[in-house]
């Protein structure tokens, strides 16, 4: 998967317009985890969704598998939508309060033709149903409740069983372990791994903690205010960051360890996407700030084989 | 904002556009709905008939006739009635206004106050039994038809206990002009304002009830809990002024869909010369100009309300004031 | 049945300055009547209320008892003889009469005020006032009608003589009726609305309102010419209030405010009012009756066997009750009411009657012949719609007719609409309406507004929202006799009676329509009202009333 | 789905214990089932145990009480002979809320009104429901070009006061009928009164409908099945409209309630249910006439509406308590 | 330490002992909080950490007297400067709150009123428990807001919440609990709404209220990162009940719970080696409900064995981890950051200690680096455990 340039617009009331993602390009290589990383409300979901096209992109190309998607209607996106799935943050809110949940893990097995190209049978609906289930460890009996009677864990399971339907390739995992607790995420975030090894699948992993995304991905991306500000190898970039907001993020996350010294904060808070700062964007915030950040942006450049940074004075080169 | 005021007027010219096409339209569609013949009086002649047809157009195209319809409305303002002939409906309507005016705000004053006591009291008493009697109370005034109330009201005080001490004072159906005689004008409305405000009164203060008790699961009202403030203090300095957002908006509407004619069958019961009871006189004698006046009349109303609502909530609720 | 509380007064050229003079007067009425241009309005409120402001040439007389029938003059010095055989009239008009704005009346507003019967299109222009000459040029051509050769007039005899293109048996009531009110000639040849152009009578129209009321004060210049036409009134100011509904009428009357209602007091006030009140309601009779036309020329009607059914099946008596009981209505089976002249009592459709064997009065429904005359007509089972207005004792009425064709075996239902609307769509007959039921009272008291205005062929007209025949009955025969009666008025008053009952016996032989119920009037006035004078064409006279 | 194995409560049951379990709402339930069987035994009433016909005028007629005949419609005793009164309640069987101007008997009347008026209150109901909510998901769902119209048009009907509609309409098809291409109305048909009030409280239900929708457009699992390639008429179908339907099952007491009493208004003014049909807004009507003499006539019916419309309302207030399984979830996990 | 600042022998600022909230829920009383005991000293830092629904929140809240939900039970004493808390009628705790006892809340989104300025909302506050002008309140106001590092304060004041930023607000909300010098501020994850870098920057402001106002605080989260940082001892509720508590560097060195242990590994770690899988505990947290009659955790546990299972859960016992520390009576046993003793204690609520078999102590993360040695720590793989509820 790629995206060349993509922008995603948000008009507001009094003609104030919002750059949710304003001119990213990446690419996802098969088999890897790209871990998306970034302070709330910089444009993390929405570049999910623009990948899947779920939000119509204002600008920019998407291509999945060399196939440009942009433009795609609804319904010519439908075969592709057994390639790439999502999983959702909230693993409440993405599951139909009102259906049971074999009803909502049948429903892309009955929208979609079975691999020979005709409709799939019931036996073979409730054969693949009940694989999954053991796929993601729930008991068979799940199939018949609803989603609220079970736990976070479970349900955020349900959600990747979903997922995994219709055996995509490409998973967006959107901040999946955000909303649960730890001694649960840990559980998720096995369970993405194996299904990873398992089922050989690529994933753009979504997360706001750093540990998480270094636990799983191969690959970072550390957004701010809608763009991408430093892309790399996970470990190039959360030890030898080269950004400085990549480098104040990784220092300010608390570790469970009494006594670990953590660099002081960075100040003040993230200006509002709707009045973004002119120049590089970081620079009202950043400590570093020099003369030619205020009016100057600095695109997205290569510092090693696999790191690139969008700073005119990166911090480590690779 | 002169972009939203443009926009505001543009919705407004719509829908009363909207409105009088749809009115003129079903009016002419109706067999049996042709003036002529009670203009002209009965056993008019033909030749009577005719003159009639092309004094008052009716012989002309429809777009044609709407057209000076409205300018006999809006522009020269000298439309009128086909029933009673001569009678001009734009001042009609505006001696019927001050009727319908005054038995509104009356009312409206009533059960804004009733209601948020009650709503007040009841949410303050959560599960008690004065909340429970109260609602209750709320419940059984939306559950009478005001009509029906108001004609088992008159039973009561024009003469099952007329003679008593009690309604003695009440005098006949009818309005007094405030103009005229201010105590006569308190006295013939007060009980049509109770009548009136009665249903209101429940479903104000319940909605006010429903509103408050959310409200009190609200973050912020555990914040001026946890602020060491008085009950009282936070159910009217927090919560109260919260719902009045709510509340704001819902009595404007109601408020505007009452002045512009929705008061009708208080109107009609207590034999009150307002505009609702016009309106209702125009319908059962499809007196089309009066009608028409009429509908506009509510119309216009209940759109500035709406713009009255949304300035209202300006100044009620800052984060509405923000995102404009 | 009239029954007034004092004699008239006694003639007296002065206005009646006695202890009962002065004072207001407050009279309560459910709804303004529109328009008070005397011309156009055809409301019978704004008619009982400008009774005492305008005057036409003649008038009907302003007094009580079997004397009162024939008009009298007014502000013509006497009644006209016909002459040329009822073709022309000549009228001379009083000396020093004045308008209430003081203008002098002269025949040139004669001439003008008939001219602008035509140019507003008065109601009765077409049909009380186009045997005038040039009157038909008038109609089709109003604003240029002249009525030349129709209207002449000399100012120096003050005589105005009428010219007729053919004899008219009630040309002089016509004189005597309304709309002929005599105005000044520069009253503008439009409808004039809520403002009063000026009159000839006691009182003048001071304030109108038409949501709030409408108050009367004396005409400075009014002098009392002749007290049987024109008496001067009593109290010194006339005020009403419109917008209370009869109950609250009632009740208001009953506490003192007001002095008199212009409804008829509800029915379920009517024990009360009888009881507590008897000395202050006035009850009288009416030229009105109500009654079910029935088309007879549509299914099932068009059957005359069916008709005669109906006239038979009804109960008339139920009828009466609707309308408050025996000492408010009467059961009527005849097309002419009684006071109208010509009537002769005669009821075909009761119990032991038939049409060759009339009896006097009704006394029992005949279902046996109802059902008898249903076989042979083969009628039962079709579907019969009545059209009936929404109005209360219209809908009790209706329901009842209902209940007596579904007993003779029609499939009955009842659509209501509102009086406005249901008038004139019965009428059309487009509309296709088997069954109307509506009410006709007369504007004056004549043979003809009931029997031709409502069963001559001429008046039948098809299409059109006015066609007050709404049997779309026509019968040659009966047209000529009535005719005939009609014409006979001119030359023997007494013969034209005769043949008028005839002509009423002929058309209920033919049952058009179902005759069901004459009312009263139940007028209630204040403890402080006295000298109610009731006329049959003018009801109570306002002008006459007096209050302490 | 499987029956086997524990059935596992779905959020409608659990919707219907907690409903169970709220006395007031089962009492009002109570009220109603009880008020609707009486009106549905109608004929039985007025045939068997009160020997009465309340749909023919019956003034001239008399009935047998204590053995004495009895006039049932009685002259006042005033020295003008003026009026007449009809039988007040007699205690007995027969008239025993005493008859109307016309000598029905009104307790047979006022079941077989019953019937009208909670036919037209809850067919109105449910078809304004449906209305509603059509417009309500179109609006809402498809957004664009079909919200602005049906918006418009909502603005529109708002407009006008929601009395004043109605009666516009029921005026000019109360005299005439509905004739909508091959489809004729009758006008004294019950369907006129049940299309106009379902139409005039279309925008009042679709306001609430159509937010639902927006915000369940926006919602996770709509996202999600758009991403699962699903085809929007199976989103319409199987994850809006089951979601809407906790709205709609909510609104319909509340609805019934305003229609009830929308009904009994329009009857009141006589253009609703068409004489000789009943309904308890017509019997009110007229008991107006009589209300100085008789005036039981006007108000055993306004108890009716009274004690239906609060049944009702409470009922509405339960199901939404009940209905609130989704807050309560959440509470709970 | 908190041991040296806290004055010998006085009474710590709050004692609570044996606290226990139950809800009534169809007719039946459901313990969310069961026998909760522990003690805050003048200028400490406790941390309360636990999942979600562990009863975290009600725990605070029953202290602050703010639960009004109709039949609620709320036993067991909290003694605040020698008043009890617990049974204080409204009034007197109206006094209290706001005053001496301050509280802020998780989403400084909604915790503030929408439509009252931040300075009004502040005043308020002042005004409600000082007879303060209106300008002296805001002068106090405009004061406080600065010292909490609000950029522009008199502007800020003047400002309705929406228009702030999550950062401004939660330190408005701050200065409000702080505008009346509370000697206790009870803080419910005032952070997790917030970004990390932002994050951050409140947790200094939280550390430095011990030195510049003299505040103690009792800091509820979820995060053990949080707690390591910034408290000085913590409390790990499980499912209502305490599982273990202590000094938090002990705690953290040598968890006594099987449960603090297993949180402690679950978290993945930010350096060194990458384990190849996560240490994660099985199944989820019982609901109240559902609790087990003996330990709580013992559903989850790997070290579960049959003492573990049947009622009463075992109480709270020493860990043997410091030789110095002499074991206590069982039934007095308590968490005492200024306890008499000058050795700090860490006491866990598990069977383990007592029979002599206690854990081993934690694992760094060098040690759980390689590949799948995890599951030689005991934790078995991530599945469907038994004892999860549905
Ligand atoms: N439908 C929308 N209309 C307008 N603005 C939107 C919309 N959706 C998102 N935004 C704005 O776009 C920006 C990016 O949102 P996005 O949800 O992608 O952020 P995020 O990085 O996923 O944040 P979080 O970590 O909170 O999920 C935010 O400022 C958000 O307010
Ligand atoms: N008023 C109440 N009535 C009934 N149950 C309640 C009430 N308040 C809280 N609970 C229940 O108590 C339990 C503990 O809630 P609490 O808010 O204390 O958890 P927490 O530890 O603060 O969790 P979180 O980290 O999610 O804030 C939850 O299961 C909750 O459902
Ligand atoms: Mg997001
Ligand atoms: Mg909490």
């Amino acid at each position: 998967m790629e995206v060349r340039d993509v922008r995603k617009t948000y008009h507001l009331p009094r003609g104030q317009t919002l750059k949710a993602v304003d001119g990213i390009s990446l690419s996802v290589m098969p088999g890897e985890v790209l871990g998306l990383v970034g302070e709330s409300g910089c444009g993390k979901s929405t570049l999910g969704r623009c990948l899947l096209r779920l939000t119509d992109v204002s600008s920019g190309q998407i291509l999945f598998e060399g196939q440009d998607i942009t433009h795609l209607s609804e319904r010519a996106l439908r075969p592709l939508r057994q390639q790439m799935q999502m999983v959702f943050q909230d693993s409440y809110a993405s599951l139909n309060p009102r259906r049971r949940i074999g009803d909502l893990l049948a429903e892309p097995l009955k929208v979609h033709p079975g691999p020979d190209g005709r409709k799939r049978s019931r036996a073979t609906i409730a054969a693949r149903l009940h694989e999954l289930m053991d796929l993601v460890s729930l008991p068979a009996a799940a199939l018949d409740r609803y989603a609220h009677e079970f736990s976070g864990g479970q349900r955020q399971r349900i959600n990747i069983a979903r997922a995994l339907a219709l055996s995509p390739r490409l998973v967006v995992a959107d901040e999946p372990v955000s909303a649960l607790d730890v001694s649960v995420q840990a559980q998720i975030v096995n369970l993405f791994a194996d299904l990873q090894a398992r089922l050989g699948l690529t994933y753009v992993f979504v997360a706001h903690d750093l540990a998480v995304v270094r636990q799983i991905s191969t690959r970072v991306a550390v957004m701010y205010l809608g763009a991408v500000v430093e892309l790399g190898e996970t470990d190039a970039v959360l030890h030898r960051p080269a950004h400085p907001y990549s480098a104040a993020l990784t220092a300010a996350v608390p570790r469970p360890v009494v006594g670990a010294v953590r660099a002081a904060p960075l100040g003040g808070d993230i200006p509002s996407p709707v009045a973004r700062p002119a120049g590089c964007r970081f620079h009202t915030r950043c400590p570093f700030v020099q003369g030619r950040c205020r009016t100057e942006e600095p695109a997205l450049r290569r510092i090693g084989p696999s790191h690139s940074v969008a700073c005119h004075f990166p911090l480590a080169e690779g | 904002m002169v972009m939203a005021l443009l926009r505001r007027l543009g919705q407004t010219v719509f829908v009363l556009f909207g409105i009088s096409a749809l009115v003129f339209l079903v009016f002419f569609a109706t067999p049996g709905a042709d003036p002529t013949a009670r203009i002209a009086g009965r056993n008019a002649s033909p030749q009577t008939m005719e003159k009639v047809r092309q004094e008052y157009g009716f012989d002309r195209p429809l777009p044609v006739q709407y057209a000076t319809m409205m300018k006999k409305l809006f522009i020269t303002q000298d439309l009128a009635s086909y029933v009673d002939r001569g009678e001009l409906v734009v001042p009609e309507i505006a001696r019927a206004a001050p009727v319908t005016v005054s038995l509104v705000c009356g009312a409206a004053l009533i059960w804004v106050v009733l209601s948020i006591a009650m709503g007040t009291i009841a949410a303050a008493m959560k599960g008690t039994w004065i909340d429970r009697g109260l609602m209750m109370l709320g419940l059984i005034g939306i559950s009478m038809p005001v009509f029906w109330l108001g004609q088992v009201a008159n039973l009561i005080t024009q003469s099952r206990y007329h003679d008593t001490w009690l309604f003695s004072w009440v005098p006949g159906l009818g309005y007094v002009p405030l103009t005229e005689n201010p105590w006569g004008w308190f006295k013939a409305l007060v009980i049509p304002w109770i009548v009136l405000a009665v249903m209101f009164i429940g479903i104000y203060s319940r909605v006010l009830r429903a509103d408050l008790v959310a409200l009190s699961g609200e973050d912020f009202m555990r914040t001026a809990r946890a602020k060491g403030l008085s009950p009282t203090r936070i159910l009217l300095r927090h919560g109260l002024r919260t719902s009045m957002v709510t509340f704001v908006s819902l009595f404007g509407l109601d408020f505007a869909q009452l002045v512009g004619g929705g008061a009708l069958l208080t109107e009609v019961v207590f034999g009150l010369p307002g505009v609702g009871r016009l309106t209702y006189q125009a319908l059962t004698n499809l007196d089309l100009p009066l009608i028409m006046a009429t509908v506009m009349y509510s119309a216009v109303f209940v759109v500035l309300a709406n713009a009255v609502v949304d300035i209202l909530y300006l100044f009620l609720d800052p984060r509405v004031r923000d995102a404009r | 049945q009239v029954a007034p509380t004092t004699a008239p007064e006694p003639h007296s050229a002065a206005p009646p300055s006695n202890a009962h003079t002065g004072g207001t007067l407050r009279l309560a009425a459910q709804n303004s009547g529109g328009t008070l241009d005397p011309q156009v309005s055809y409301i019978s409120l704004i008619k009982e209320l400008e009774t005492p402001v305008y005057d036409g040439l003649l008038a009907f007389p302003k007094f009580a008892g079997s004397t009162a029938q024939p008009v009298i003059a007014n502000l013509a010095e006497a009644v006209p003889q016909p002459e040329d055989g009822g073709r022309t009239y000549r009228i001379t008009l009083r000396p020093n009469l004045h308008f209430s704005n003081g203008q002098v009346v002269n025949v040139e507003d004669v001439a003008a005020s008939f001219r602008r019967l035509f140019k507003v299109g008065s109601p009765t222009a077409g049909p009380y006032y186009s045997h005038i000459v040039g009157a038909e040029a008038c109609l089709h051509a109003p604003a240029h009608c002249t009525l030349a050769g129709g209207i002449e007039t000399d100012s120096a005899t003050r005589t105005i003589t009428f010219h007729l293109t053919q004899p008219d048996a009630e040309f002089l009531d016509r004189l005597a009726w309304f709309h002929a009110a005599i105005l000044p000639a520069s009253t503008p040849p439009h409808d004039t609305g809520n403002t009063a152009p000026p009159g000839t009578g006691p009182y003048r129209v001071t304030r109108y309102d038409p949501a709030t009321g409408m108050v009367l004060e004396r005409n400075p210049y009014f002098r009392e010419w002749a007290h049987d036409a024109q008496p001067a009134g009593y109290v010194d100011a006339i005020q009403v209030t419109f917008g209370l509904d009869p109950e609250g009428e009632v009740t208001a009357i009953e506490n003192g405010q007001y002095d008199w209602m212009y409804e008829d007091v509800p029915l379920d006030r009517l024990g009360e009012v009888g009881s507590r009140y008897a000395g202050q309601v006035q009850i009288y009779t009416l030229l009105l009756y109500y009654y079910a036309p029935l088309n007879v020329r549509i299914p099932p009607f068009n059957s005359l066997k069916a008709r005669q059914a109906l006239n038979y099946a009804i109960n008339r008596h139920a009828m009466v009750i609707y309308h408050g009981g025996a000492a408010v209505a009467t059961p009527l089976c005849q097309l002419l009411p009684q006071g109208a002249p010509g009537y002769a009592p005669s009821c075909a459709y009761t119990k032991g009657a038939s049409p060759a064997h009339p009896l006097p009065q009704w006394q029992a429904p005949d279902l046996e012949e109802a059902r008898k005359l249903m076989r042979e007509s083969g009628t039962a089972g079709q579907k019969v719609t009545i059209i009936a207005p929404l109005e209360g004792r219209y809908a009790a009425m209706a329901m009842e007719l209902r209940s007596t064709l579904a007993s003779l075996g029609y499939e009955a239902s009842v659509r209501s609409m509102t009086q406005t609307v249901q008038f004139p769509y019965v009428q059309n007959s487009d509309n296709h309406v088997q069954l109307a039921l509506t009410g006709w009272n007369a504007d004056y008291p004549s043979a003809s507004t009931f029997l031709q205005t409502l069963f001559a062929c001429a008046s039948f007209r098809p299409h059109s929202d006015n066609s007050p025949n709404m049997s779309a009955f026509c019968k040659p025969d009966i047209d000529a006799l009535m005719n005939k009666a009609s014409a006979a008025a001119l030359s023997s008053p007494t013969e034209s009676m005769q043949r008028w009952a005839e002509a009423d016996r002929a058309l209920m032989t033919q049952a058009p329509a179902v005759p069901l119920v004459q009312i009263k009037r139940v007028s209630l006035l204040s403890k402080r009202t006295r000298n109610a004078i009731v006329t049959l064409n003018d009801e109570i006279l306002l002008s006459q009333l007096q209050v302490r | 789905m499987t029956a086997e194995a524990p059935p596992p409560p779905g959020p409608w049951r659990q919707a219907m214990r907690g409903l169970a379990r709220n006395r007031a709402a089962m009492a009002a339930l109570a009220v109603l089932v009880l008020i609707t069987l009486s009106c549905v035994l109608a004929p039985l009433y007025a045939r068997d145990i009160a020997g009465t016909d309340p749909f023919t005028s019956n003034v001239a007629g008399s009935i047998t009480l204590d053995g004495h005949e009895v006039d049932i419609m009685q002259p006042n005793d005033n020295p003008l002979h003026l009026g007449l009164s009809p039988v007040g309640p007699t205690g007995h069987a027969a008239y025993l809320l005493g008859a109307d101007s016309q000598g029905r008997d009104v307790a047979a009347r006022m079941l077989y009104g019953g019937r009208n008026s909670l036919l037209i209150s809850s067919c109105a109901a449910v078809l304004c429901l449906i209305l509603a909510a059509a417009a309500g998901i179109a609006a809402g769902f498809f957004g664009g070009l079909v919200d602005a119209v049906l918006s418009r048009l909502m603005d529109i009907m708002w407009a006008v006061p929601v009395y004043l509609f109605a009666i516009s309409l029921s005026i000019v098809t109360v005299s005439q009928g509905l004739k909508l291409g091959p489809f004729v109305v009758e006008a004294d048909s019950l369907l006129i009164p049940i299309v106009i009030i379902a139409l005039v409280y279309v925008p009042y239900a679709a306001r609430p409908i159509r937010g639902r929708v927006l915000a369940l457009r926006q919602a996770e699992f709509v996202t999600a099945a758009r991403c699962l390639g699903v085809p929007r008429w199976r989103i319409v179908l199987f994850d809006i409209l089951p979601n809407v339907t906790t709205t709609l099952v909510v609104l319909g007491p509340l609805l019934m309630a305003l229609s009830l009493l929308a009904e009994s208004a329009l009857s009141f003014l006589s253009i609703g249910v068409q004489a000789p049909a009943a309904s308890w807004g017509t019997i009110i009507q007229d008991g107006e006439g009589l209300i100085y003499t008789r005036p039981m006539v006007a108000i055993a019916p306004g108890l009716a509406i009274v004690l239906v419309v609060l049944a009702l309302n409470i009922l509405g207030d339960g199901l939404r308590d009940a209905l609130d399984v989704r807050d309560a979830a959440r509470r709970s996990s | 330490m908190p041991a040296e600042t806290a004055p010998p022998m006085t009474a710590p600022l709050l004692d609570v002992q044996d606290l226990c909230v139950s809800f009534p829920s169809r007719g039946r009383m459901i313990p969310i909080v069961e026998h909760v005991s522990f003690t805050l000293g003048e200028r400490d830092i406790l941390g309360l950490v636990g999942e979600s629904g562990s009863g975290k929140s009600v725990t605070a809240m029953a202290l602050m007297g703010l639960i009004d939900s109709p039949g609620v039970q709320i036993t067991g004493s909290a003694l605040f400067r020698g008043q009890e808390l617990v049974g204080m009628p409204q009034k007197q705790l109206r006094r209290l709150r706001g005053r001496e006892i301050a509280m802020i809340f998780q989403d400084p989104m909604t915790a503030f009123t929408p439509v009252y300025t931040i300075g009004w909302q502040i005043d308020e506050q002042i005004r409600a428990h000082e007879r303060l002008s209106r300008k002296q309140a805001r002068a106090r106001t405009v004061e406080l807001l600065a010292e909490m590092g609000v950029p522009d304060p008199a502007r800020t004041a003047d400002r309705y919440p929406h228009q702030l930023s999550g950062g401004l607000r939660q330190r408005a909300m701050i200065a409000m609990a702080l505008s009346c010098n509370p000697s206790l501020l009870i803080a419910d994850e005032p952070t997790t709404a917030l970004d990390v870098t932002v994050q951050a920057q409140i947790l200094d402001l939280i550390r430095s209220l011990r030195s510049t106002y003299g505040s103690s605080v009792l800091l509820i989260t979820h995060d053990m990162g949080v707690v390591a940082e910034t408290c000085d001892t913590t409390l790990v509720l499980y499912s209502g009940r305490v599982a273990e508590a202590g000094p938090t560097e002990a705690l953290f060195a040598h968890p006594g719970h099987p449960y603090t242990a297993a949180l402690l590994a679950s978290i993945p770690p930010l350096d060194g080696p990458r384990p190849h899988r996560l240490p994660a505990i099985a199944g989820a947290p019982p609901s109240p409900l559902e609790r087990p009659a003996g330990c709580a955790f013992a559903p989850r546990c790997t070290y579960v064995h049959d003492t573990c299972l049947p009622a009463p859960p075992p109480p709270l016992v020493p860990t043997g981890y410091d030789p110095l520390a002499a074991p206590q009576d069982d039934a007095t046993a308590q968490v005492s950051a200024a306890a008499p003793s000058t050795q700090p204690v860490q006491f866990a609520a598990c069977v383990l200690p007592a029979e002599g078999t206690p854990l081993p102590p934690r694992l760094t993360y060098s040690e759980l680096s390689a590949g799948d040695e995890a599951d030689a720590t005991g934790f078995p793989p991530s599945s469907f455990a038994a004892g999860e509820p549905h």
